[in-house]
């Protein structure tokens, strides 16, 4: 994969794979903002990059979809955080069951995607049709 | 990482919901819960006190539309307290402070309510 | 891998891997205080694990040993969190350099694996000729 | 995640080196600088203000070790400033507690300095 928009001489990754369970969101919200903190995001800018990532990964949980690990890789460099967010499976680990529907009687249809496209500087979809969707975002560090 | 809710009757008629946490996929249910409860009761004014509120995601704004939408129905309100600048971002960039009344304390909420 | 002190049944996992390097150590600390967190452990316990997963991470960056990444698998089941903390390469990405020497004046040896050993439940280094140390350990869950 | 260094001079002839923050593998570095240059000015009595430190790991109680290896040399004194529990609990556990005076005030720190 090439990491555009970050320089691959300087890049950094951390890689954090959760449960695609609603309960483990938190988790790498969590393990975002430190690792924004780390790169002296501002603090708004670290509550910024907390919510896009967490309703990307709400999204993961919500799509209709057996994979049973959501896959989050975050690159660091100097002046941006590239983060993305995508379906993954254990391997040889069984499906899990699809998602419960999603019962809210009120769903917001494009709030989350909205959100992330607000607070995020530049947003993509890559859809691949082995792998899934992958959320691919940034966010650049004020120079 | 989780979500309290505390719900306090008033002198009025409405109902004081304080939220104390975080309100994410995870916990959103319990609090659109805690409000299906009140409005099934025949509460159709209700504060929602989001002051101790550190993150919300759009499953917890999805809980507030929702509830909304029900005490609408019986011609209910619902205003909000929040002071904290991140919380009220989320409700300005998605155009909810138009659709919500946000206070900066339950006493100017709840004037509001009357 | 056999899940020892875990029910494989049960178990949910989540993955992290930073960069061999000092900076990231925290972004570890963060994440699995978080896992802690999220399994209603105490927040005396959750200091615990914290402090435990730091010094492990703090020794992989420490050893003389060329990877590159720090791999930590936690598992967590209703009453254990298990974590497992290695040395790992990107695969393909040349191996970083060997870690610049230890300049404490004062290396007081040892301090961080008693730390590990009196903060969790059980311990055990795996050593594989191949792949490196693992370090294990498991904190249990008061029932 | 980082840690700051704030060092004040006394009416006696210790001085207070207020640490605030994490002190880990990446930010002690930075604590063991500011004490080495204390030391290599000749400061020999220490007070080392922890209360605002949420966070200590053992590279942490290697440079505490380091400074008090230093100035002993010299006859002088390392004395801590904890009443955090978790942090007090590290230097139960290490049994560094012996070795380091470990006080509830800076004033405590500073009468036992003398
Ligand atoms: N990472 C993803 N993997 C699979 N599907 C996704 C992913 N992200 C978004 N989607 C799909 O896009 C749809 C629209 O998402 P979104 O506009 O954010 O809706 P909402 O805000 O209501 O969650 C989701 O219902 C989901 O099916
Ligand atoms: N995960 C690991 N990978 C490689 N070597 C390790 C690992 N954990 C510990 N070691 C080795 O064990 C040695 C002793 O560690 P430890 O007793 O914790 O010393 P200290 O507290 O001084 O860091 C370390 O110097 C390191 O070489």
């Amino acid at each position: 994969m090439t990491v555009s928009g970050t320089d691959p001489a300087t890049v950094e990754t951390v890689e954090l794979r959760i449960p695609r369970k609603a309960e483990w969101v938190a988790v790498a919200r969590l393990a975002v903002a430190a690792i924004a903190s780390r790169m002296h995001f501002t603090i708004e800018e670290i509550e910024d990059v907390k919510l896009a990532v967490a309703e990307a990964c709400t999204n993961a949980i919500q799509s209709a979809d057996a994979s049973n690990q959501i896959h989050i890789v975050c690159e660091a460099d100097h002046a941006h955080l590239r983060v993305t967010v995508a379906n993954a499976n254990i391997e040889g680990a069984p499906a899990g069951a699809p998602p419960a529907p999603v019962e809210d009687d009120v769903r917001v249809d494009g709030l989350g995607v909205f959100l992330i496209r607000s607070l995020m500087d530049d947003v993509e979809y890559e859809v691949h049709p082995e792998r899934g969707t992958h959320l691919v975002m940034i966010k650049r560090l004020a120079s | 990482m989780d979500i309290k809710v505390n719900v306090r009757e008033t002198d009025g008629d409405c109902n004081i919901v304080e939220l104390a946490g975080e309100i994410d996929v995870y916990t959103s249910p319990k609090v659109k819960d805690a409000l299906g409860e009140l409005i099934d009761r025949g509460v159709y004014n209700l504060v929602i006190d989001l002051e101790k509120v550190r993150y919300i995601d759009s499953t917890g704004l999805g809980v507030l539309i929702g509830g909304l939408k029900r005490v609408r129905e019986h011609g209910g309100t619902v205003n909000l307290v929040c002071t904290n600048p991140q919380i009220k971002k989320i409700f300005d960039i998605t155009g909810l402070v138009k659709i919500f009344g946000i206070y900066d304390s339950e006493d100017a909420a709840m004037k509001a309510s009357v």
